[in-house]
């Protein structure tokens, strides 16, 4: 269930937190924000543990 | 990367989209090729935003020797070369071109010179020769919309190519047909180099997208500055005569129709996606009635080995917009996380001041069903502006009202482009204005304004009275 | 707050420390006092910030109007009014210090003219009269430090504040005494009017305090515009002759003294804090042998309901520290949770280019244990450092290897000091360099030398080649 569900459909993340989040195939909705308004950080996607596989698009 | 192909990446155009892409691809050990039909740098280095840049500064420079007699620096005649304004202008371009063949040849990027037509989703031929490749990106970029009854000749009505070459004399009157951002860098120009310079819009509203408050105090200091704005107004036609050019306007609430006359006639309504000779449908490739070719967020077209980036992509038609985009294409097929996931893309006008803005309009901000703050800090209370004779113009903050989390940033002012930094790093970090009004900026800057304004959310700017 | 005192606060200064501390109380709600004995505004708006900011500017638009030649634009003879560029300068210092006559006065702040003198912990005499109050802010400043065997007439030998006069004709040749921020913003604007400058400086390196390497780039820039520096050098007295001031110098390495003859020398060796006539010991205050009064990150002093803020606090003397620290005695006192908790205090020389940083040096985060990765993009590589004829200088970026994060940003260039907004509230944020690599930069901005800087720490930056 989505820990992050603002109003306007975004959730705030820092750009490094997106990109790792993408890296480990984490949806950040379910990644708990320590910041202002729920703003994820990198160190909040790092401690929501470990990751799904991420879903990379192999090169060919 | 392991293929029978010719190359891992084939990156069709090196415009910004294009060279950012091929060098990114190169730097994550891909096996490049870049085509280019025309010049290294595309529409932004060659015709576009450099070249644009350099006359605006020497226009400035103009303005400012007029302005040094405020603190007592007088200059005997001044003389302008044109000959060697122009020959400066493209040494600029040159050397950045030149830079951009430099990194190709660092990077091992292959720079194939002609025009690239698909063959199929994994050939494109370039003049004689066909090559192969396990990916392609495209970025072929846009070119100037045209106007009909106004017939570009580059010499006297023009679009944003010709108005580059400063003409000798400087044209007495000059109509520009467009208040966009392009139209009024151009019209900027010439302005301070001594035209009588004349805007046209069609809209109700100059500048579209940017803050309805930013566009009315830009439009206020333009006018001050001595440019002639008419808004919901059209050419209809133009005819060389004797004494100039005879454009026919039109009041399109009216209908009424005058003739003015007019020394050079610059074309700046817009710019579309040009896909001419690319061939893509051999490539299965969707290109839309308007002729984008849409991309999703990983810039993947219809076809998923086909990535495209830019102005061909999509609106906005900005360069920053095409690295971007560039830089994820190529992340992507190297295997790498990346995503066209930005917040918000700047927009700037480069004129002196500038208007710059990032972010949601209040407007926006209102359609969307944000409860908006705002806070307007205006530089006339900077003590930086009145050291740099540039008090026109203010910063204006767009705040979620119950989160403070901040959703735009619209600067009228000198040197906006570079507070837009901050700003845009701001709306990236999901920062609220407090974040912005907690962090020490150096005094005296103009950044003090980008505080104060945060401040001015909170009725707790200090240089003005909040009300 | 009721209280059975004259005002909840009485803030004892003026500058920027003092009247930022007093109107945000006032805008707290508290009953707010300030007392000053000269102008309102202190040192940065009389005699600091301010006008040096206008002086650069002027003596900069005539490097301007020089470099105007290589595109093409030229002038007749150039006259500089002196009286009328004084005139100028007073009359933004005029402005400012006006405008912070009336904010106090809109945010019902009660201007006590006078020196303070505390009588005891809740009360001062300012004049012939006595108040009283439940809280009190120092916030007294700072004064020239003086070097023994050159005593400041203010027309020969002169401080900063006897510099700021322009003087008719400017001198032919100048000496500044002191290599740091004041001493090379003052070199700057007599250069770029005319004289010959020399710099000499006690200390191995120039700016102490920034870092290394910027300084290095700084003083090679500062060189070729025609300033001489000499480091490892001090001044030891000066004598009034008909052809100019005999000035003897020695290299503080070898001992060699030589004599140098000058039109005018400027002392510029630092400054010291300033309690003269406080009267401080009356309300138990501890002063410290240095002359400082040091505060918590409340901005509490020994006496927990006497604060102090700015140069009389502590190093760095800047006015933007002055002000955040007003800011925040004045919010504690009005019972908010605020704190000098600053990352970074933001350094600026407004040469041109300027040197501007934020944050650790590459040499101060190694000594704090820090493994360091660097980024550095050369303004040599931008488009629009080359369009605005400014191509000297680089963007330096300082991060923890391991985990990313921006420790220091530090900048040669033009602009730099807009550019630290971004820097600033970046490392306020605790932003990795990743963040500023992801965020879009507008093209061509002097800010995408920030972003080039930044993904050159992941040797990933376009415009040049990464080793
Ligand atoms: C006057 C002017 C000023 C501007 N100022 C700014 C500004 O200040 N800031 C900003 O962000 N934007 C500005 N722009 C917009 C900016 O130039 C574009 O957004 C940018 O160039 C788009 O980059 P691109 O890589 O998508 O395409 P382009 O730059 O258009 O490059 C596309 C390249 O592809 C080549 N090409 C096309 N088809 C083929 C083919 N089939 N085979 C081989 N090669 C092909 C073209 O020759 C071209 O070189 C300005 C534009 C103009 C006209
Ligand atoms: C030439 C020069 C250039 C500078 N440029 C910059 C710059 O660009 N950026 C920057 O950040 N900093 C700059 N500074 C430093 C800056 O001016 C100071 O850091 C700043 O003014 C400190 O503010 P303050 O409020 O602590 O004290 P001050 O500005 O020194 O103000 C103190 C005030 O208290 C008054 N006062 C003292 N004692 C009493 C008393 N007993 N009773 C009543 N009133 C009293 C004084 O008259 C004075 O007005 C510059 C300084 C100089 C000299």
């Amino acid at each position: 269930k989505p820990v992050n569900a603002r109003a306007d459909g975004r959730v705030l993340a820092v750009p490094a937190a997106r990109q790792l989040a993408r890296e480990r195939g984490i949806d950040l909705a379910h990644v708990h924000g320590s910041g202002p308004n729920g703003r994820i950080r990198v160190q909040d996607v790092e401690a929501h543990g470990p990751a799904a596989p991420a879903p990379t698009t192999p090169a060919e | 990367m392991t293929t029978s192909y010719d190359y891992d990446v084939l990156v069709i155009g090196a415009g910004p989209g294009g060279y950012h892409a091929a060098i990114r691809a190169a730097q994550l050990g891909l096996k490049v090729a870049c085509a280019e039909r025309e010049a290294v740098g595309g529409v932004c280095l060659n015709v576009g935003c450099i070249p644009t840049k350099a006359l605006l500064h020497a226009g400035e420079q103009i303005a400012a020797a007029r302005h040094a007699a405020d603190f007592g620096l007088t200059f005997g005649e001044q003389k302008l070369d044109i000959a060697k304004l122009n020959g400066w202008k493209d040494g600029i371009v040159k050397k950045l071109t030149g830079g951009v063949g430099a990194l190709f040849k660092a990077n091992k990027v292959a720079h194939l010179i002609g025009q690239a037509s698909f063959v199929d989703d994994h050939t494109v031929k370039v003049g004689d020769k066909t090559y192969t490749a396990a990916n392609f990106i495209i970025a072929t970029g846009s070119e100037p919309a045209k106007l009909p009854g106004l017939d570009v000749d580059q010499t006297h009505i023009v679009d944003s190519t010709g108005a580059l070459v400063m003409p000798d004399p400087v044209p007495a009157r000059m109509l520009c047909v467009g208040g966009g951002v392009i139209g009024f860098e151009f019209s900027h120009v010439y302005n301070n180099m001594g035209s009588k310079v004349k805007v046209i819009e069609f809209l109700p509203n100059v500048i579209p997208g940017a803050d309805a408050d930013a566009v009315k105090e830009f439009s206020k200091i333009m006018k001050k500055q001595g440019i002639e704005i008419a808004v919901q107004t059209k050419a209809n036609k133009a005819e060389k005569k004797a004494d100039g050019i005879h454009v026919e306007l039109e009041d399109v609430k009216t209908g009424a129709k005058t003739t003015e006359v007019f020394d050079r006639v610059l074309v700046a309504v817009g710019r579309r996606p040009r896909t001419d000779g690319l061939n893509a449908q051999a490539a299965g490739v969707h290109v839309t009635d308007r002729g984008f070719i849409p991309a999703d967020t990983k810039q993947r077209s219809n076809v998923p080995h086909i990535y495209v980036v830019g102005d061909v992509a999509s609106n906005p038609m900005l360069a920053h917009k095409a690295m971007k985009e560039g830089l994820v294409a190529a992340e992507v097929i190297a295997g790498k996380p990346a995503e066209q996931d930005a917040v918000a893309i700047p927009g700037v006008v480069y004129t002196s001041p500038e208007l710059a803005w990032v972010g949601l309009t209040e407007q926006e901000a209102k359609d969307k069903g944000y409860t908006v703050k705002t806070g307007v800090f205006p530089l006339s209370a900077s003590g930086r502006a009145m050291t740099l004779q540039a008090t026109d113009g203010f910063v204006k903050m767009v705040v979620e009202a119950d989160t403070d989390l901040l959703l735009g940033v619209h600067i009228v002012g000198p040197h906006a482009s570079d507070l837009l930094g901050e700003a845009g790093l701001a709306l990236e970090m999901a920062a609220t204005a407090s974040d912005i009004a907690l962090t020490i900026h150096a005094h005296p800057t103009l950044g003090e304004s980008v505080l104060e304004a945060a401040e001015a959310v909170h009725k707790q700017a200090i240089h003005i009275m909040n009300r």
